[in-house]
């Protein structure tokens, strides 16, 4: 199936969860936090959160940070 | 000392990390501008990368307590998102909210911010919301439960100062018991004391000390007027008037023409 | 440390000691600013009377340079007899010389002004004259021999700050080598800043302080802005900018609404 | 003879010198500066400035001051 | 000539008819100020009382276009009755819609504002919407279907002029097309000049003329202000320089020191 | 109908003639404008040349006043010559008397400028010095028989407008019985209705016709704004107040959520 | 039954209709506008209205006006 | 001698005087004025008025003016 990580589409098992996207792309879970489908999804639950085709993930981590940005 | 939210503290002076010419002068500016709070940002990590922990790192060993923003959120369940992956990343239940409403001015959308600020107080954030001087969202922020308000001086990065002193004086009329914060387009250190004599609580800076030709040394101009403006806020400055009046008494002034005395 | 004519002193900021609720107030006010320089004047003497010796005691007692005025004084005779006198009493050759054109407005009458600085400075005085924005005029006392020259920001006692910054900042560029104080009509911290981001080289304060709720804590206020706009000058203030610029950068921001990155 | 000592007019003795109207006003002459018709005196000239009918004189000590006073 | 929703019109100032000394004052001004539009308002009528229909009748005789107001309404609800009350009364589908967030600042709440405007919208209405000067309400106003957005200058009656030029003049540049007229706060004649210069396509004003010394001369003073800043927006002003120019051409000045030319 | 020196005229702008894209476009935009007074200067005259006269035949068909101005004068003794020429040339006893002491800001050397009107009124002309906004100069001037006096909105050319309209309204209450009007820096027709309603008697214009992308145009648009200005003068503005003022009355609002009334 | 007219307590018979109140009020329909309960009623349905216990009635007529009026 | 003229200098036959010299320059003397030496010469003083070395001529004609010219 197909999912968008971070902007980028890629294809993936059906199926996969969470902890298995993060293994894949080599991304440790410290220093990061997900949000799938525009809701965040607490560390607890990677490994019981499964994909679905379509399904938009956000692998995010700290960075400097003034005001706003626009994008 | 103060109370912000839940914390007790000695600066007045909130900084951003963003725009520094490299992190070892950001974390010398913040130590010099002698902040206590200092705001942090997401971004997507690209595999492989690691140089979101070196800033992580680089920010926990400041000290200092750390604001995540919702930078470059357009919408409440963007906002809202981003507020929950900053609180399990920070650990920390504060949370700069932005949620941007156009791209030119980088102008808050007033109405999506006060329904996120709802929906994020209820789940448990400090909610800092980044506003603009309008009384009535203001109060609609603290009917949805903000303790702390944190209005525009003017566009982000515009360096303008104060656009409108007068509305920002009106607010803090009004609201005299919400935390006031200025938190955007100060350019000189006097804007920041003219807000605080304004009676505001404080000021958020990035870019003005982050890209002076000199960060550490305007980090540090920037504390001074920081206290320089409370200081006169709480001594009670003179009001500007329409003559001029003298400050040596005339009484008994040499060569005075005139009649016997 | 910077040079103020002959002396070498630590603090920008020179304070007035007229209008103070108390002498014990102004001392203490005096001491908080930091300053280490006070300006004070002359008046008839009562006969038997010795208020004079207390108040000069005291101003001795802080140990700060003595900067008599010649203040009331509206002629070239009148401000030169009071500058010989000044002298003998004081034991200083600094002397702020005003020369006053109108009772109302309290302004300088440069064209005196500039005479009477001629003579004095080749009586061997060192001049601080009070003068305007007046380029030429400023040129003129420069020409005259002043090392010093003390522009109004406004009307004496007015407190409304720097009626007119462009003209104060065309004085700055155009005497870069004179030292430049901006000496009258200062009202909050924040227009001490502001004259210090200028490029001054100190400013003079009596009203804002003396007049404060609190002076001790409005002396304290003026210390930290002079301190806070010498720095912002001195670390290259970002300019004012047209449009808004975020302070956390774009790339990698989440929820980007986009084509494949 | 009458003067004018602080802008008050007095009838003092003909030729009377400087320092002699210090002492007839009870003014010690520390803590004070003298001017005569506009023209500052030094101390060590009170003894031989003598003065003339209708003389101005101004007797000044030190006050506490801040810009200017306007009269 | 310039089209104000369906009408087309001569006259760029809108006029208020309140707060006259008289109603013959009033309607001299109006007719002095060569407004084609004025507004109007509803109030509770008491028990057999006429004196609604003698403003009325006034009104007619004016020949003017009659833009009523939603006053004092804090409401979705009570803006949209009042709304249809005087559509029915003053047979025009014309509403000034005002929803007021604050009784102090009589500021605008925008959220209620914008939902107010959608109804009407879709009632047949042509809103001519008094709000701030921000510019994502402006532009949900816009989507909601107006064609014409009214911010303030500054508060109700204040007399301030424009507190926030640079926002102001941000709501034109973004929103070329709408139609935008001051609503509030403008004080002199130059304010209004002010506001056209910026490009605003009119001006509405009421106590500024009402409460002058002098009503009809202000109405001919608001007049020739609102013709004035039109045709310098339409003539394309300068910019304002950092230095001095000379208007003289300075080749050829006699007595040039100089070379041989 | 005002009375400027000995003559009676209908128009309180005066205007330049310089720096216009083309006679023609200045002759158009003169009779636009409605000013009944024209600035002139002088220049070398190069052998064989002609268009000095071109030009002076194109004034004199404008038919309104000419106004010589010492242009590019530096001493007493230049302005006093070049007032001469002036004088025999155009046929007039009026001359604006400039005497420059800087030549980046342009600025009037004050001192120099009183000695210059001192011996032209004396030898019979009508003074009309540009000056500061310094009263004392200003009240040199008259005290040397001006009957008019033309303090700067702003350097020459600049465009910047009033800087500093605090010391430009006590010129005209210090000075009630002078002729004053604003000679240069208005950038705006709003600029010039503003030096109206401080109760100026006239502006003058060059450089914001003249550079305007449409002269004529703009000539129309100055006119305008000085007739504002005047009658807003005239009829007595409101005063800006602090808080916000409804101007439709209170009494009897529908909705009224209210007790019984 | 107890209704409130702009503002004021009045006692009015039960079933009261709009057209029935103006007549009471000595009010002239021309000239005025009528909301009830915060809705606009139109002067065609006058007739037809009935009024209920506690209803809210305004009847509004023209007034000078200019920006706004707080309350 | 040598003179200047408009501060070009000029070698001029000695003692001439004004009017000639306008008539060396083919310049009428309508339409201009002239200072001899930063004082005015009126135009019934140009027969009379004789130059000297060194002598500083303007001659000026009508320009379009409007505020100042630096120079």
């Amino acid at each position: 199936m197909n999912i968008r990580v971070n902007g980028t589409t890629r294809e993936v098992p059906d199926g996969l969860t969470l902890d298995r996207l993060l293994a894949i792309l080599d991304q440790r879970s410290e220093g990061v936090a997900v949000a799938v489908n525009l809701e965040f999804v607490p560390k607890s639950a990677y490994q019981h959160t499964r994909l679905s085709e379509s399904d938009t993930v956000e692998i995010v981590a700290p960075i400097a940070g003034g005001l706003t940005c626009g994008t | 000392m103060w109370n912000l939210g839940d914390q007790e503290i000695d600066s007045r002076l909130l900084t951003g990390t963003a725009l520094f010419p490299s992190p070892e002068i950001m974390a010398d500016a913040i130590e010099a501008s002698g902040s206590r709070v200092a705001t942090v940002a997401l971004r997507r990590q690209a595999p492989g990368e690691r140089s979101g922990e070196a800033f992580w790192s680089l920010i926990r060993e400041l000290g200092v307590h750390v604001l995540p923003n919702t930078a470059g959120c357009k919408s409440v369940k963007e906002a809202v998102a981003t507020a929950n992956m900053a609180r399990e990343l920070f650990g920390t239940r504060w949370i700069k909210l932005e949620v941007i409403g156009d791209d030119y001015t980088l102008q808050p959308d007033t109405t999506a911010l006060v329904e996120a600020a709802r929906v994020l107080v209820a789940d448990g954030f400090e909610v800092f919301p980044y506003t603009t001087e309008d009384l009535i969202v203001a109060q609609r922020l603290v009917d949805a439960g903000c303790r702390i308000v944190m209005p525009w001086g003017s566009p982000i990065g515009s360096g303008r100062g104060l656009m409108n002193p007068y509305l920002l004086k009106t607010l803090r009329n009004r609201l005299p018991d919400v935390t006031l914060i200025v938190d955007a387009g100060i350019g000189r250190p006097s804007d920041a004391a003219r807000a605080m004599e304004l009676g505001y609580d404080g000021v958020l800076i990035n870019s003005a000390i982050a890209l002076a030709d000199d960060p550490v040394g305007m980090a540090r101009a920037f504390r001074a007027a920081v206290e320089a403006g409370r200081l006169g806020f709480e001594a009670g400055a003179m009001d500007p008037r329409e003559t001029a009046t003298p400050s040596t008494p005339t009484l008994g002034t040499p060569f005075w023409h005139g009649q016997d005395a």
